[in-house]
């Protein structure tokens, strides 16, 4: 089946940024993203799990599926949100089918 | 004292406190003992509604007496004024940053509505009664705590540090549960004592119950956070978790007094000062002072202040308010 | 007139009621107040639960009269013949699409069980008895409306828009709310007496109040509908939403005269006629017509003819439903 | 012998048992219904809590006899000795491989709680008093047949395919139910008549009503996992499933009359025996022996031992129980 | 550690259509797949969150670990059953350990 | 904006193997992961899913992103708790923000 480049980016953030992620997106013109609820994770900022959760709501991570020449775009709105928030950012190359939508 | 004491140790054997003293003790030992998220966010959502409808019917009941614009600004006042408190206090005692030290500081100058909801049962089982607004005084001094932290930091030139904005104020003022506290509240004091007749099984009877399994799950996380925050505390920062709620009882104590509050209401007014948010403020600092570190706050908050106010605070603070008032 | 509009007031001033207006108010606030999924799922399994069980225990009691039968036609038919006046009344009123317009006539063919729930709890707490076997009926009119809808799609050429195979119509017919509400009737039916002192103290007392919370997150629901459907729907669309349960109600009316029920049993089959589904049929429309836009007959049922019926449609149903049975 | 089956013809028409029925006639039929997973993990957090709870009070009442320990050591015993016998069993009568056959061992040492449950709630609703500390020989039961199904597989030179470490003793040991059971129990015994007080409309009134919609969903979970299972098992391993609680009840009545303990006690003691684990001890499988096929343990276990004894073998039990101690 | 070329594939689909997606992957002999949560997005079709469920039952992320050479039969079978829905396909080149299962 | 090579490994493990295979990526350095919950899924061992959960409480996915270099390291551990369980290990090549983190 014929398929399409595009990028797959793959944010792990603060389920209180999710909000003024997926705005800044779409302020940069990604209107396509879909949210991924988060269990626990580690990183530098130590290890936590759903759990352990009354204070913080956690993290979600929100991937996103554009076409390669809107990656600049999206990444840059990302990092304005995330910068000096903990989380990861990360970005594969895939193929899509319906390239009309990306 | 010793009455205080006597007091707690009744406290003690509460089947709530008790509640709470297992999920620590389980969370500390490492046991896979959980409650689910969704079902602990629903009985703070049972807890919320249960407790602002009873005060919205007392409300009702007893008529509206003009002590309710006072208690409100009272109420207020205390949180604006308590994080200037614990700012000084933290920065003279203990080794925090000006931005650590001003984040844990807006924990303390708002309020934990659990501890308010656990101090509620505990009056009503010694029979003491207390005025039904003072759910709208809790939901009130949930915010003004976050605007003077936020000064404290932009002051301290940081303020680089602060990235506040109308939304998170939108997101503060109107979180889930001061609105449904309020809204709760608002319902139980347009249906009154009719309205309570269809609710009362549900709202009243299984409350305690309810309680007690909700101290467990609060047991739970607030032991996995004191094993995940090893380190984190010094002796000097867990004294501050233990003085300070004193101070803001005292200072509850004072405004109640002079507004003139029964038995009841003195006691709620100097939990609410004496307790610390772990839920509005904590999500209100990781998007206005990212750079804050959470373990500090949260593990004050939910590991020291919670587990001393609910074991001998509450029943101290009793003790004095009808000491003061009824003695 | 003026009796339904006190009638309504009063109803408007039951906790139930006010959570929904809260929970829609706190939506359109946008507060971030929300029930957990899990919670909301659980709510209505103890809601459905319930209903079914003291249907089956009512029949029990009052035993089977050949009415049963009868009632259960006449909600088939209903489910099966409104969903063409809706159709009509779309295509002439709105400017929906074919496809859009059947999709929404499923919706009101079907039925809302929130809605009859709430009804029976009106009932209730105005002494008003109905017959037992009316949740049997609510379960037999949840599907059938499906079929005309699909029936007016295929007609209209637009065959190929319909994607219907056997696999779907065991979703359908076995989905968990009708296999729930009538296994529950049939538990109830078969326990009688006996099992209801069983289990009263958790279906009977607190029910109204469960039924609040539940009120509350479909205000919440119906409140973020509605805020994400802004133009969605026109004057037109939402004129529908509100004529709609009127001729429902009024068929459901004629159908319950004609079998001769109870003033409880004709005001619940008139609301049952009146409301519009949205759990069964939105999910069936996805599979079945996945072009048809949900926005459309997700706000149009939950956001203007629930709140409708909730709040203006009940209280009258049932002042005449009395005036006319008992007058 | 008849008058058994007419107690179980009795036992079958209680609410309870109907809903297991619904849940696993609903599974078979590919409904969609289902419990979210967080509402069965609360409900069953419930009802630890309160048979837990319960059991302390009641031996706070009635004082501590020192039967708890005897109790307790014949528990443990019979749970360190089934596992050999339901291996000689297995290895015997089915085609199970030794690795199977011993991690299907560890279930039947072990025990189900929830089948305790129910046989508590039809003792009570008969009027058969129970020793309280009969939760913390459940409790008790739990683990020590893993050992012994460990040991079989060690000794049978698959020593590679055991994978044992500190860790798992701790998984095992502090598991969630076994920490909240015996924490229910002591806060119940600490806190006696006046902690029940407090919390009985909660743990008390709703307990049955709870339980019925707790084995809606282990009706579900079980008949899904028959439907999953098809073809794992042969006749001979089902026909294992139906024998080995008699065999496992017939040694708890020995014990329990050994150890001279009430009508009740004897009842709930075959119970324990009887019923085969399906929460602890599978995931301890998974981790130990990761190798053993889940689908034979957990459908004997849950898909035909767990349904036997709730129907047929509770009643029974009871008969026997009632027959030997008060003939 | 020796590892194998492989595709990824994530589909994120309506939940009521999950049931007939997986059988089209049996029945075009994929039988590894697993199947994560989603809690909201945003598209073409609007933007919506599981909190606004009642009505629909929100979306799943269907992941599939395959050899390239299926790759083909797993996208038709795949997309008879999205075409006519909402939601996306995107396949990534991944590498795997254990290639028998796949 | 400046991206990094990094690996992005996917883990999809029995949910009581977590903690066991979280450690051993912690003695082997990589203190970076995210746990996300998993719904159901099919493979050599069958189908499941959670409604059918009460003896099993499922599977998680863990997601680690670990520069280039550390990639094998992560896989032996990986490997080592994975080994006799079910589940799959799946690594793809991604482009990371921030490298100083991985
Ligand atoms: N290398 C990584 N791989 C995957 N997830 C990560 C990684 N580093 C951090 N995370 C996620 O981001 C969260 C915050 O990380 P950090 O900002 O490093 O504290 C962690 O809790 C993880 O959920
Ligand atoms: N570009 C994208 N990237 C990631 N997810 C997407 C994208 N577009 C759509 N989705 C998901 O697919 C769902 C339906 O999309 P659509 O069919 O465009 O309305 C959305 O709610 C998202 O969850
Ligand atoms: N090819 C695959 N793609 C994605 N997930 C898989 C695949 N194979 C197995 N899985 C996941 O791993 C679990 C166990 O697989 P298995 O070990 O093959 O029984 C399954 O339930 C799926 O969740
Ligand atoms: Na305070
Ligand atoms: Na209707
Ligand atoms: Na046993």
């Amino acid at each position: 089946m014929q398929t399409h480049d595009a990028k797959r980016v793959e944010i792990i953030i603060e389920a209180p940024m999710e909000g003024r992620l997926t705005d800044a997106l779409a302020t940069a013109g990604v209107t396509g993203f879909t949210v991924l609820p988060v269990l626990g994770g580690s990183g530098r900022s130590g290890q936590w799990t759903r759990e352990g959760q009354v204070g913080r709501s956690g993290m979600v991570a929100v991937v996103c599926l554009v076409a390669p020449e809107r990656l600049d775009g999206l990444l840059d709105a990302a990092f304005a949100v995330v910068q000096r928030h903990i989380g990861v950012v990360s970005v594969a190359d895939v193929q899509v089918i319906r390239p009309t939508r990306f | 004292m010793v009455d205080i004491l006597t007091l707690a140790g009744q406290n003690l054997l509460t089947p709530m406190i008790l509640c709470f003293a297992l999920g620590l003790a389980a969370a500390i030992a490492r046991s896979d003992l959980t409650v689910p998220e969704a079902a602990a966010k629903m009985m703070s959502l049972y807890l919320l509604f249960a407790i602002g409808f009873k005060g919205g019917v007392a409300v009702a009941d007893h008529g509206l007496d003009g002590q309710l614009i006072a208690a409100l600004v009272g109420g207020v006042a205390l949180s604006f004024a308590l994080p200037f408190v614990a700012f000084g206090l933290l920065r003279g005692l203990t080794r925090l940053s000006a931005l650590d030290a001003a984040a844990v500081a807006a924990h303390y100058g708002s309020i934990s509505i659990v501890t308010f909801v656990t101090a509620t049962s505990v009056l009503a089982s010694r029979g003491i009664a207390a005025e039904g607004y003072m759910v709208a005084v809790a939901a009130a001094m949930e915010a003004p705590a976050i605007v003077s932290a936020l000064w404290l930091v932009s002051r301290g030139g940081k303020g680089a540090g602060v990235q506040m904005d109308a939304r998170l104020w939108h997101e503060i003022l109107l979180n889930g549960s001061i609105v449904l506290l309020v809204g709760a509240f608002l319902i139980g004091f347009a249906t009154g004592a009719p309205g309570m007749a269809r609710i009362d099984a549900f709202i009243v009877a299984p409350f305690q119950g309810v309680l007690c399994l909700f101290l467990l799950d609060m047991g739970l996380v607030a032991g996995r956070g004191l094993r995940g925050a090893r380190g984190v505390l010094d002796w000097r920062a867990v004294a501050f978790g233990l003085v300070m709620p004193m101070i803001g009882a005292a200072a509850g104590l004072a405004v109640a007094l002079v507004l003139g509050l029964s038995t009841g209401g003195v006691a709620l007014m100097m939990v609410l000062a004496a307790s610390a948010s772990y839920i509005a403020v904590p999500a209100a600092m990781r998007v206005a002072l990212p750079e804050a570190n959470p373990s500090i706050y949260l593990t004050l908050s939910l590991g020291v202040t919670f587990p001393f106010n609910l074991i001998i605070g509450i029943p101290a603070y009793v003790a004095i308010a009808v000491a003061l008032t009824q003695g």
